[in-house]
């Protein structure tokens, strides 16, 4: 348990120990400095108190040498904190491959989460222990700031970006998340609690609660049909659109010769503003879905173009770039 | 180093050795009427400092904005006429030589021409103004003002009875050609002519300012106030006129030249 | 207990700036003097003060509990916006320099008035039309955007009342333009003779660089502004996501003036500090030229750095790194200020009057606030303190304890030029140390906050977090007293106190050699100097010792 | 040229350049017309400096003026380009490529 006057939360991720350990080495930096400037002052200002009325000080001045140093030795400390929290930082900019990926809404004033299999929470987020974590963050309306202080973490939802944070939770509990940037009224009450859970239980959570929602795979596979995706991206690559097996994550040709990687932001994109970006050897036929798919529709579709990847990809027909074309 | 022999030379000191004889009248805070002139002319640089970052920010919203949506900035762009646009250019710039040629003129105590050439500039400087007025007609006539009305394929749709209908065609192909790749061309083309009108429209507004000063030294000058020994506000004024001039110089191909090959 | 001279017995001047014009209302309200111009400003910055002491009044007693004693969310966010805005742009940013740089740039540097005199009186109309624009926001409907303005919250979804705000701020802005301009022009042109650029008080070299940020800067929050004013009154789409825009950029832009504009608030300061320290410890201050050089290098580096407050925002990595770098470097002069200062103290001749308890107080505090900066300035790091109280922390130390405390010491150390009297002695001692213990025990609690995860902008919070906002709301009430004392005794003093003398500490520059309070002129003969800055030798008209002999240090330069 | 703003330019002058400017102005309307992929932007731009420059050393006089109009000068555009860079390095940046044409989405979900 804590102590009533803990200074820190709870270390709950992967991240928690580097960000402490940073706080505890630029305090001490601080404490040094703050030490030597008031133990100066206060023994200055004592020790010369002015003792007779006409008194002057005894003039020094300055010492090219001493300035320097003192130029020089707060840039050099200066230089290890900078490096040091940028090594912290790139890390958590830059997911790790393989990541569990968790799609979470914010709009005024709630969460709303989506995990891998469909089930939606709201102002919940359960993630199991130990697992590379990557939550892709979408709003509505306004910018949120989805914040874990036990984590360490927190990252700007932005509206019309997709922003990504990610981190390895490393003790099951129950943390608090807020929303960290002011987002209007209610504000301060846009938050919830993150649980983390064993994989096991986990994974009886992710079955045992499923029950009205359906698989966002399964959804999405609704979708395809319904939208009439199916028609035109036949999955043996023979209809007039390539095959949508095994894109996710490959390097895509384009017909203006470039390659781009088919990550969420690209297929989000290739179905809302089709045009955008014209796959090698295609025609744009393909409408813009733009405006007549919810965010969590797109999720779905997303997801069910995901699962995709483990199919076998057409020799022919298929959007990715063979290796050679490769850059 | 002893720095008081560096640094010592201050402005009064500076001051005295200059011969140019000056009249006018000496405000109460200054020592000599050099001092005033050089902190007229100082201050008013400063002035256009402040002016260029105050662009600058707008300049800097239109070139993400431009970088992101070419092609409806493009068909935004191709919706201006560029002969206007174009006229206008050089009436502003004619205005500008006229301006130099009025501070010209009151150097060299050219005492009858400095309004003559202050009244050309003035009116040069409403023609512009009077051309930009007919070109935001146009704009509201085809619903290019941004907000509920906008539509950035009225005027395709709904030509004038006047209109080129060849001019039409294209431009139809052209919006359509946008929507094929930017289905939402609309909102983008919007942006562009919020850009527009936020752009052109504060430099407008200047202009105004600047002819409102140019009135004022009409007044002056039919008075003979200028002369070689006294001419501070015609410079200044100068100074704040070519910069408006300026900004029209790159406004006029950021704004009027977009994808115009096609 | 103060060593200072035996006074002798004044007569305040016969004739001087506060009577020689009559003391009729337009008299005041059509001056064109800068020392007139000055007070009307110090009337007009402490009104507000007042509104944004109040509103954080509020604040304060609304989180003494977990739920909120005071009032409605939505008036909550009103409050704090409201306070931030009052205290940041009609408060704090005109605080020193209009009221301290109008009153001493001119006499400091030997000139009648500042270059434009009218131009001054337009900066404070402008101020003033900004300002009701603003107080008419407050009035009808409020603000609750925060005072950053954030997009698409300020232009699209609040329904308070932000668009008389923004145009007030607009307006406002170029009073603060007009100010900066103002003060270069003066400082380039007007100067004594004798009063070359390394002769000028560090004061006047900090203004200048103050001034510098204000005419760069502010153009660009202006416009920033008003496109965020326009995108809402006519549903235009500039950062509206909805339409194509991009509400990063608005913070870019946004952020592009206000990171320099904390120099803006903090350089004065630094300047009335780097004059106090030398005047009671009588001696040159310890690097003059650093000193100097750094607030140019300050006003410089602080515009590279603004995105530091974009850390989280999905802006680039490599933005993050060259913007937390470029943080790291604007640290760098005020660590040079901070060393000369505290460097100065050593073999002076140190008296405790109040000004310079005040000016060793922002030593202190300053000290804290801008080390806290370099926590989040530290990408790692910041990741887990933005938006959190470490970061209202961060800003309060260094704005109240710095800034606020700056202005407080500097009112003390001018206040016998500006009214021709004394303040009261020991109560100016008993409100300084309450200042001092009222601030820390407010703000230092709230970075602990901060650590531990209570975000700001939060009108209700997890219980956990109560015992520390109860120790800051203590602390707040005992600030409001401190505050409250010196306006009180500073206002009986104007009548009442003892009367000065034109240099009752005394010290060296300029200002000080002229009557107390100053004729309109400011020196009845136009001053020439031959002195270097903040000299105590040889100068038998300051009635002190001749000055012990120079160090060793210097007797080879 | 000595350190004076009363250097007196000559009409003649001032009528090159006013000549100049509308030569630029058709130089730059003329190459709008042209398709030179990527260079059109640049082609524009370097004419409107160059026309901007003529403007601001000549009829603005800053050639003749004094070294701290120049310092003026010189602040200002480097000010500008700070702004200018800085954002824009953002941008050029950014990883992965933002969604930012997607914005409309989000929108509609509501
Ligand atoms: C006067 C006001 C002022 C001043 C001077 C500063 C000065 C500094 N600030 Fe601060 N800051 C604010 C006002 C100010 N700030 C405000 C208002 C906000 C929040 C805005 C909002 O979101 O509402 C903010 C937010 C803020 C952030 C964003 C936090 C976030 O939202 O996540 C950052 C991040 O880098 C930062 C950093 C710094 C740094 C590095 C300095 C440096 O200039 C400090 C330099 C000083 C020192 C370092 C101390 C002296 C040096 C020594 C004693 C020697 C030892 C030094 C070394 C070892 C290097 N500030
Ligand atoms: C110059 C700037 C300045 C100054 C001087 C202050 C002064 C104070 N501030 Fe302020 N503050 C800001 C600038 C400033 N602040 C900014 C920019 C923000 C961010 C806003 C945002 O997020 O948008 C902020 C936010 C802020 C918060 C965070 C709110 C939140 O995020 O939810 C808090 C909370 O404690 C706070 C407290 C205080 C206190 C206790 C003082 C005290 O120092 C004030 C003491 C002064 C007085 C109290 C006035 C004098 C005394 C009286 C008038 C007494 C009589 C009054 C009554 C009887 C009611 N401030
Ligand atoms: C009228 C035919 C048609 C329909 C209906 C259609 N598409 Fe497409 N789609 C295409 C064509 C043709 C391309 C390739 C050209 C291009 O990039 O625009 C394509 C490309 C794509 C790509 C990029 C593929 C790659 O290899 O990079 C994705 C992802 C995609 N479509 C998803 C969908 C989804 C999801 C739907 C239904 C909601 C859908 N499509 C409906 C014709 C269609
Ligand atoms: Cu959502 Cu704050
Ligand atoms: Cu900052």
């Amino acid at each position: 348990m804590q102590s009533p006057l803990p200074i820190y939360p709870e270390q709950a991720s992967n991240f928690a120990p580097h960000v402490d350990a940073l706080l505890i080495f630029i305090t001490g930096i601080c404490l040094l400095f703050g030490a030597i400037i008031t133990t100066a002052i206060v023994f200055c200002f004592f020790k010369y108190h002015r003792k007779e009325a006409g008194a002057v000080g005894i003039v020094t001045y300055e010492d090219p040498l001493v300035e320097v140093a003192w130029i020089v030795a707060p840039l050099i400390l200066a230089m290890v904190m900078f490096a040091w929290g940028a090594i912290v930082y790139v890390d958590y900019r830059n997911a790790p491959r393989d990541t569990l990926d968790i799609y979470v809404v914010g709009k005024q004033w709630m969460w709303k989460a989506q995990q891998p299999n469909g089930l939606k929470e709201i102002n919940e987020l359960h993630v199991p222990v130990g697992r590379d974590i990557r939550l892709i963050l979408a709003s509505e309306d306004v910018i949120h700031d989805f914040f874990v202080p036990a984590f360490r973490v927190k990252m700007d939802v932005v509206p019309g970006h997709y922003n990504t944070m990610w981190f390895r939770p490393t003790k099951p509990g129950r943390y608090h998340f807020f929303c960290s940037q002011y987002c209007g009224t209610n504000h301060a009450v846009m938050g919830g609690w993150v649980t983390v859970m064993e994989p096991t239980d986990y994974a009886a959570w992710l079955s045992g609660v499923s029950g009205g929602e359906a698989n966002p795979v399964a959804a999405g596979e609704k979708l395809f049909a319904e939208k009439s995706c199916v028609t035109c991206h036949l999955a043996n690559g023979t209809g007039r659109a390539p095959s949508l097996n095994g894109l996710y994550g490959g390097q895509v040709l384009l017909a203006d010769g470039s390659t781009v990687t088919a990550d969420d932001a690209y297929i989000r994109e290739s179905i809302l503003q089709a045009n955008a970006k014209i796959v090698a050897r295609y025609q744009p036929l393909m409408p813009n879905y733009q405006g007549q798919l919810t965010e969590e529709q797109i999720f779905a579709l997303i997801a069910y173009i995901k699962s995709l990847q483990s199919q076998p990809v057409p020799a022919t027909g298929s959007g990715i770039a063979p290796v050679s074309e490769k850059k | 180093m002893r720095r008081g022999v560096l640094f010592n030379a201050t402005f009064s000191e500076a001051k005295q050795e200059q011969g140019v004889h000056r009249t006018g009248e000496l405000y109460g805070q200054f020592q000599t009427l050099d001092q005033q002139k050089e902190s007229a002319t100082f201050g008013m640089w400063i002035f256009l400092v402040t002016e260029v970052l105050f662009f600058g920010g707008m300049f800097l919203t239109y070139t993400i904005n431009r970088h992101e949506y070419f092609t409806a900035f493009g068909i935004g762009s191709n919706t201006l006429d560029i002969t206007l646009g174009t006229v206008n250019t050089i009436v502003l710039i004619m205005s500008s030589f006229t301006m130099a040629m009025a501070v010209w003129s009151a150097e060299t105590g050219k005492k009858k021409l400095v309004p003559l050439f202050l009244i050309l500039t003035l009116g040069l400087g409403c023609v512009f103004l009077g051309i930009k007025f007919v070109e935001y007609k146009q704009k509201f006539e085809h619903h290019l003002i941004p907000g509920r009305n906008f539509a950035i394929t009225y005027r395709s749709s709904h030509p004038a009875p006047g209109d080129d209908p060849k001019e039409i065609a294209l431009e139809k192909e052209e919006v359509e050609k946008a929507f094929a790749s930017d289905p939402d061309a609309n909102s983008h083309a919007q942006l562009y002519f919020s850009l527009y009108f936020a752009m052109t429209g504060l430099h407008a507004l200047h202009m105004i300012v600047g002819a409102g000063l140019i009135v004022w030294l009409i007044k002056a000058s039919l008075r003979g106030r200028f002369t070689p020994q006294y001419n501070t506000p015609v410079e200044i004024v100068g100074l704040y006129w070519h910069f408006v001039d300026i900004v029209w110089i790159y406004l006029f191909p950021l704004l009027y030249l977009i994808d115009r090959h096609r | 207990m103060n060593n200072t001279p035996p006074t002798p017995s004044y007569e305040p001047p016969r004739d001087h700036y506060l009577i020689s014009a009559g003391g009729h209302i337009r008299s005041w309200l059509l001056t064109t003097d800068h020392k007139r111009i000055a007070l009307l400003y110090l009337i007009s910055v402490t009104v507000f003060f007042f509104i944004g002491g109040v509103f954080a009044t509020m604040i304060r007693i609304h989180l003494l509990t977990p739920d909120g004693v005071l009032v409605t969310p939505e008036t909550y966010n009103k409050l704090f916006t409201m306070h931030g805005v009052a205290m940041i742009f009609f408060f704090l940013i005109p605080s020193i320099p209009a009221v301290l740089g109008n009153f001493l740039i001119p006499m400091m540097i030997g000139a009648k008035d500042l270059a434009f005199p009218k131009i001054n009186l337009l900066s404070w109309y402008i101020y003033l039309i900004g300002g009701s624009f603003v107080l008419y926001s407050f009035s009808t409907g409020g603000l609750d955007t925060g005072w950053t303005f954030y997009t698409p919250l300020s232009s699209i979804y609040s329904n308070s009342a932000v668009t008389p705000a923004v145009l007030g701020i607009f307006i406002n802005g170029f009073s603060s333009i007009l100010t900066g301009l103002n003060f270069i022009v003066t400082i380039h042109t007007m100067r004594a003779p004798g009063m070359t650029w390394f002769r000028l008080p560090l004061f006047v070299w900090s203004h200048y660089a103050t001034s510098l940020v204000m005419i760069l800067g502010t153009p660009v929050v202006a416009i920033t502004l008003l496109l965020a004013g326009l995108e809402r009154m006519f549903h235009l789409g500039f950062f509206n996501p909805a339409m194509g825009g991009d509400p990063i950029l608005f913070q870019h832009l946004f952020w592009f003036y206000s990171h320099p504009a904390v120099y803006i608030m903090v350089l004065p300061a630094m300047g009335v500090v780097s004059e106090i320290i030398p005047t009671f410890a009588r001696k040159p201050i310890f690097g003059y030229s650093f000193i100097a050089a750094s607030s140019i290098a300050i006003a410089v580096i602080g515009f590279l750095v603004w995105a530091h407050h974009m850390f989280v925002t999905g802006e680039s990595t490599y933005a993050a790194l060259t913007f937390s770098f470029l943080s790291y470097l604007v640290a760098i002069p005020s660590a040079v200020k901070v060393f000369n200062w505290t460097a100065t103290l050593y073999k002076g001749s140190i008296s405790w009057d109040a000004p310079m308890l005040y000016a060793l107080g922002f030593i202190g505090l300053f000290t804290i606030g801008g080390l806290t900066g370099l926590f989040l300035a530290c990408l790692g790091l910041d990741i887990h303190i933005h938006d959190t109280y470490f970061v209202i922390a961060h800003f309060h130390y260094i704005m109240v304890g710095g800034a606020v405390m700056g202005y407080v010491g500097g009112l003390h150390y001018w206040w016998p030029k500006i009214t021709g009297r004394l303040y009261p002695e020991a109560l100016s001692h008993f409100a300084a140390i309450v200042l001092f213990l009222g601030f820390n025990l407010t703000f230092f609690p709230q970075f602990i906050l901060g650590y531990l995860g209570m975000p700001r902008r939060y009108h209700s919070y997890p219980p956990e977090f109560q015992v520390l906002n109860v120790l800051s709301t203590a602390g707040a009430s005992i600030l409001a007293l401190g505050y409250l004392l010196p306006m009180a005794y500073l206002s009986w003093s104007m009548r009442y106190g003892k009367v000065a003398g034109p240099n009752p500490w005394p010290a060296t520059g300029l200002e000080w050699k002229t009557d107390s309070p100053p004729p309109t002129e400011n020196f009845h003969v136009t001053p020439v100097v031959d002195w270097e800055p903040y000299d105590y030798r040889n100068r038998p008209d300051l009635g002190l010792a001749a000055g012990a002999p120079l160090a060793p240090a210097h007797s080879d330069d | 040229m000595p350190e004076h703003s009363e250097h007196v330019v000559s009409p003649k002058i001032y009528l090159s350049i006013f000549l100049a400017l509308i030569l630029g102005t058709g130089l730059t309307t003329w190459a709008a017309f042209r398709n030179f992929g990527p260079f059109n932007i640049v082609i524009a731009l370097a004419i409107a400096t160059a026309k901007a420059t003529l403007v601001v050393l000549f009829f603005m006089h800053a050639r003749y003026g004094e070294r701290r109009t120049r310092l003026v000068i010189v602040c200002a555009l480097f000010w500008l380009a700070i702004m200018l860079a800085l954002t824009l390095s953002d941008y050029q940046t950014r990883q992965p490529r933002m969604s930012r044409l997607l914005s409309r989405a989000a929108h509609y979900a509501a």
